[in-house]
């Protein structure tokens, strides 16, 4: 009954695993530093798309909740991940040295679906965003996709993986909002460009980006998948902090878990304009006391 | 360690009803046990209590739902759920199929839906035994928490007790928030509660330094986490020295077997584990298993021998 | 950064009394001021409130008196203190002579000694006003802490209020163990408290895993420190969305200058840091230091334009 | 009026500073960990007996208490403690790296006050709480003190110091309980032999020990002075959690912070059976509702 284009995200083929890994490599890139862990179960589950959670600060920390990283790459038996330093959570893990050990759990969430082989397909990645869809890049031209990529940043320094993609993608579009690397402007501007030859489109970064590629793609009648970042509190499923409205397969709309239900969601079924609000036709709204207009 | 263990017993009960583990999960801080199976084997704890559910389905509230705090958390959900319906159709069958035990928390605006629900859970499989979080806003009296209310409070656990399945222990739920937390355990077990779980969230509030405004969408909270649990500890400790025939169901900030002991030893029979859970999903078969081996090194041949034990 | 500061107007006051900053520091965190010496400039920061006293000398409670707990700490200490005279004689004229201001807390077990105490401070140099500890014994009922009696906190104020220096404002310092703080809070304005401190410690316990037996000489303690952040806002938060017009000297796990921006803008116009000047005693300039910084990076040319502002 | 043979200890001349500062070097000693910090401004102002109190776990630490530590040894610049790993905050601090650093305030404390010059000194120190009477010892040679030592522990891997009391003192016995150094048996047996040539005794170590060591010191009529170690939450005098009770210069017993008149205290004016109680005579109990009896 639904007239979407996108069906949701089924869910991962394995259960995520908890484990203490070793950082094996640590490499600052530009504003945000690459870690890479030693976590064979996890490399071994991991598709493109889902994230880990890591434990901040040990024992004696005063943060209690995991912090949610996107899986930038697995290869035998390592996990990487590409840290931005923002808050205290995030600045503790970016300052990870090769031989420490750190509590992850993972991989979580579900993984981007993969179209028919051989469908087109158009990825964009903001910020730190980018190295999430080099995976699944690599993962769609295995599978006879061609692959377009459009990788954006306030600024060359934030930008991210622009390499990575250019060994999967081809084209590969670069802009910056200052103009310091690539073309001067926004992602959307190029995915503008880029869209019209894809048959499917990734998106991976800010939400208020996520939300300008998952309308640009389904205004063009363009099934899309974004990868979306709500704040968490557990990343498996059991606290319902990380909500969003989200339209499900049967046309309704319900507050589905990012961790669990996502962090992938199909671009045309995440209400983005209503996040942050509790619209009347959320299932289970009625009993909040909130009325039909 | 094992072998450490095996050589205490570690049963215990809720009401009447046994179990084989003190250590249980918290309400709303494992949703329904589903996405705990990974990380635990359900059938070994003592049971799931399950994200408190109302008569109809819940949306909660809008996001943002959560805060960290030091060594704590504040959130404000606003007991999103299934409601009864699908708690009975999905939730219940599949720890029942599994043979995990539930323990199963109810809430309500008015006296009668928590009758209701009550009514509703007779008899069904795997169900130990109801959890009454009184911890809502009764809208009989303009909106105050019933937990808040001595009287209010009785209330709403009488009709329970009397609309419930005979063999299903009742449990109040109480709240920290109050002058004198004593007079309404006392109060709820005149009125029938078999048990007392304590606590439930401090209120709380965080103000966000960039907009200014609270962080949270319900601008208050609930404050969970080791920062509550010296205030959890304390309220078990007077509510067993008040009425040391009722059994408790502690939490507050169990992050370890320690801190599990020093609610055993506090005067609880049971624990629940809720915000750890985020921070360690293991966390409670690796509770059971340190809290086992704590009772061994101090020579208790059982759990329940340990239970009050700080009071002699 | 002091350009920064310096564009920031941090002048504020305790009703009557003017004060050149908001930063205070706690009753009973930073004794009668002077060991802070070589970490503080005491004529820069808003006041030393001083360690709670009462007519006579007290040698306070056996030890242990504290125990740490996770981003807290629990203490009961029960007033060690040398008594009205000794304060009046040894260490208000060491705060006068060095042209500190200080806020002297006043504590009792019946509402005569408050009245006396507030008396005997009538006119002493270097003093501002009073804080009143109301969260001691009332004696003349069981013990029940003045603080969470409406009536009986009000009968103290009043009579401090009635005896105390006209020129000094007198604060009541509330307890966040109410189940209605703001109901205590109107009760204690209407008695004629020009302001109020909030919050003092909550009632805590902890036990020792080791002797199975409470930590505390005690057994129960008071919990401070970071932990208890999210209550301590949510309890000037509802006074002050209840009571705009009554000034309120914020406190409870304040830290830096962001956590002190949580309380002005929560409705406090003064803050005291108290816990966290045992894990770092230059605490008091910083908190100051940073707390101007980040008003001016808000763009508030006074500390007053941001006293509430969550509430818009 | 006091018939005792000890005055209070004076306080220390210097004030107590707030540095961040480096750890230099890093040395395991048996069970211990000995820790230099580039502490110039600390090493000039302190003297024997006095302490420092650390931070612990950094910013996002649930500890906010400092953990106070004997100093053991001041040279040019830096400042050296030994660390028994005991609980979280002592286990952070022994495993602290070299080029690691850590947020001290010192010193602290009242020092051990020096005898007329040539006075025969004893010191006796118990566990880690002998490298604490290493720069006392030395300063006691100095003013021309004949300096014996005794050094004791449960175990020879709890010893501490010995060589370096070796080079200060002699002679320097050592006892074990379990035998496994030195001579089985209690400090207090070889203290009993070596007292007797003493004109004054120091002692540091264990509550238990600090008793015994000034019960025979002041059986024999000699006066002795101990550093205690009580539980600090400040370390600085403004908390009021470490007090003992302790008879005054005009022999009243009143609790006396161990930070702030500690924590070298005359060991007959320590009332050490009355640790942990409020005895009647303590000043200001009866406004505790304590009645004599
Ligand atoms: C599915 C997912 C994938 C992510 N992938 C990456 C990644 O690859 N690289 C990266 O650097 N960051 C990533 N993030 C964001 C990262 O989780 C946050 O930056 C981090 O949690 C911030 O924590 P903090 O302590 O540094 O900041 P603080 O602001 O101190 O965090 C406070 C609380 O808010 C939460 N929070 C704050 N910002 C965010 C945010 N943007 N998203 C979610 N929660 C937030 C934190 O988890 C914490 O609970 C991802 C988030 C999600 C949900
Ligand atoms: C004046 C003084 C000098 C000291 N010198 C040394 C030294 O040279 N080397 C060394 O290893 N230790 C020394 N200690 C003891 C050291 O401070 C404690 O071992 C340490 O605080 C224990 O902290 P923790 O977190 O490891 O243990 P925990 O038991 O987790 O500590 C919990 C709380 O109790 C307090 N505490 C626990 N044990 C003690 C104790 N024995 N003394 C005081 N407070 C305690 C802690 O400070 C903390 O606040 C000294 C203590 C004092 C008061
Ligand atoms: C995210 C979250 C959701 C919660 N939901 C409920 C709930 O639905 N019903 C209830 O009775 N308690 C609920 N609680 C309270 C917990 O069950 C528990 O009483 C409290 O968190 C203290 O335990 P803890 O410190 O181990 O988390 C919730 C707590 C959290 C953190
Ligand atoms: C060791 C200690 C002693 C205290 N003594 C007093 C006191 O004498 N009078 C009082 O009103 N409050 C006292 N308090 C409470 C503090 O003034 C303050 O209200 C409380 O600790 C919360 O602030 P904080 O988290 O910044 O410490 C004491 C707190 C501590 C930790
Ligand atoms: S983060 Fe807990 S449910 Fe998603
Ligand atoms: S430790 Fe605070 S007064 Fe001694």
């Amino acid at each position: 009954m639904s007239a979407l284009l996108t069906s949701p995200a089924p869910r991962a083929a394995n259960p995520p695993v908890q484990r203490v890994v070793e950082v094996v490599a640590r490499r600052p890139v530009n504003a945000y530093v690459e870690l890479t862990l030693a976590a064979p179960e996890i490399a071994d589950r991991a598709e493109p798309g889902q994230f880990v959670a890591f434990a901040i600060g040990g024992e004696t920390s005063a943060m209690l909740l995991r912090r949610s990283i996107a899986i930038a790459g697995t290869a035998d038996g390592v996990v990487t991940v590409v840290v931005a330093p923002h808050g205290p959570g995030s600045t503790w893990l970016a300052a990870l040295q090769v031989g420490e050990r750190v509590d992850v759990v993972g991989p979580l969430g579900r993984p981007f679906p993969l179209p028919e082989p051989g469908v087109p397909a158009l990825v964009v990645g903001g910020g730190y965003g980018a190295a999430a869809l080099v995976g699944l890049a690599a993962r769609l031209g295995e599978s006879g996709s061609a692959v377009a990529a459009v990788t954006g940043a306030a600024s060359a320094d934030r930008l991210c993986s622009v390499d990575e993609l250019g060994e999967v993608a081809s084209p590969v579009a670069v802009t910056t909002d200052d103009g310091s690397a690539g073309r001067r402007g926004w992602v959307t501007d190029a995915v503008a460009e880029l869209i019209g030859d894809a048959g499917v489109v990734y998106a991976c970064g800010p939400m208020a980006m996520l939300r300008a590629v998952a309308g640009a793609a389904t205004a063009a009648g363009i099934p899309s998948y974004v990868a979306v970042e709500e704040s968490m509190a557990c990343g498996i499923g059991v606290c319902m902090t990380c909500v969003l409205p989200v339209i499900g397969e049967d046309g309704r709309t319900r507050f589905s878990r990012s961790c669990a239900e996502g962090p992938v969601f199909g671009g045309d079924r995440v209400r983005f304009a209503d996040v942050g609000t509790l619209p009347w036709d959320v299932v289970g709204a009625d009993a909040m006391g909130v009325v039909a207009p | 360690m094992t072998t450490v263990e095996t050589a205490v017993d570690m049963s215990t009960s809720l009401g009447s009803a046994p179990i084989p583990s003190p250590v249980l999960t918290a309400s709303g801080c494992s949703a329904f046990g589903r996405e705990l199976e990974p990380f635990d084997d359900l059938t070994a704890i003592g049971a799931v209590v399950t994200k408190s559910v109302q008569l109809r389905a819940r949306s909660g509230r809008p996001t943002p739902r959560m805060a960290e705090t030091p060594s704590g958390m504040l959130n404000s959900i606003g007991l999103q759920g299934p409601g009864i319906d699908g708690l009975l159709a999905d939730e219940l069958p599949w720890l029942a199929e599994r043979g995990v035990r539930s323990f199963v928390s109810i809430a309500g605006t008015r006296v009668e839906d928590f009758a209701e629900l009550a009514a509703r859970l007779r008899g069904v499989p795997g169900v130990l035994g109801l959890e009454v979080n009184i911890s809502c806003p009764n809208v009989e009296s303009r909106g105050e928490v019933f937990a808040c209310d001595p009287v209010a409070a009785a209330d709403v656990v009488a009709a329970v007790r009397a609309a419930a399945d005979p063999a299903h222990p009742v449990y109040a739920k109480l709240s920290p928030d109050v002058t004198d937390i004593v007079s309404v355990a006392r109060s709820v077990t005149d009125a029938g509660a078999d048990g007392l779980s304590m606590i439930n969230t401090l209120l709380g509030l965080v103000i966000d330094p960039d907009t200014m405004r609270p962080v949270l969408g319900g601008v208050t909270g609930g404050l969970s986490g080791p920062a509550v649990r010296p205030v959890a500890l304390r309220c078990v400790w007077q509510v067993h020295s008040a009425l040391p025939g009722v059994p408790i169901l502690g939490m507050g900030g169990i992050r370890s077997g320690l801190d599990a002991l020093q609610f055993v030893l506090a005067g609880a029979s049971a624990v629940s584990v809720g915000t750890a859970v985020f921070n360690d999903p293991s966390a409670l078969s690796r509770i059971h298993t340190e809290l086992a081996a704590a009772l061994a090194q101090r020579g208790f041949a059982s759990l329940t021998e340990a239970v009050g034990y700080a009071h002699r």
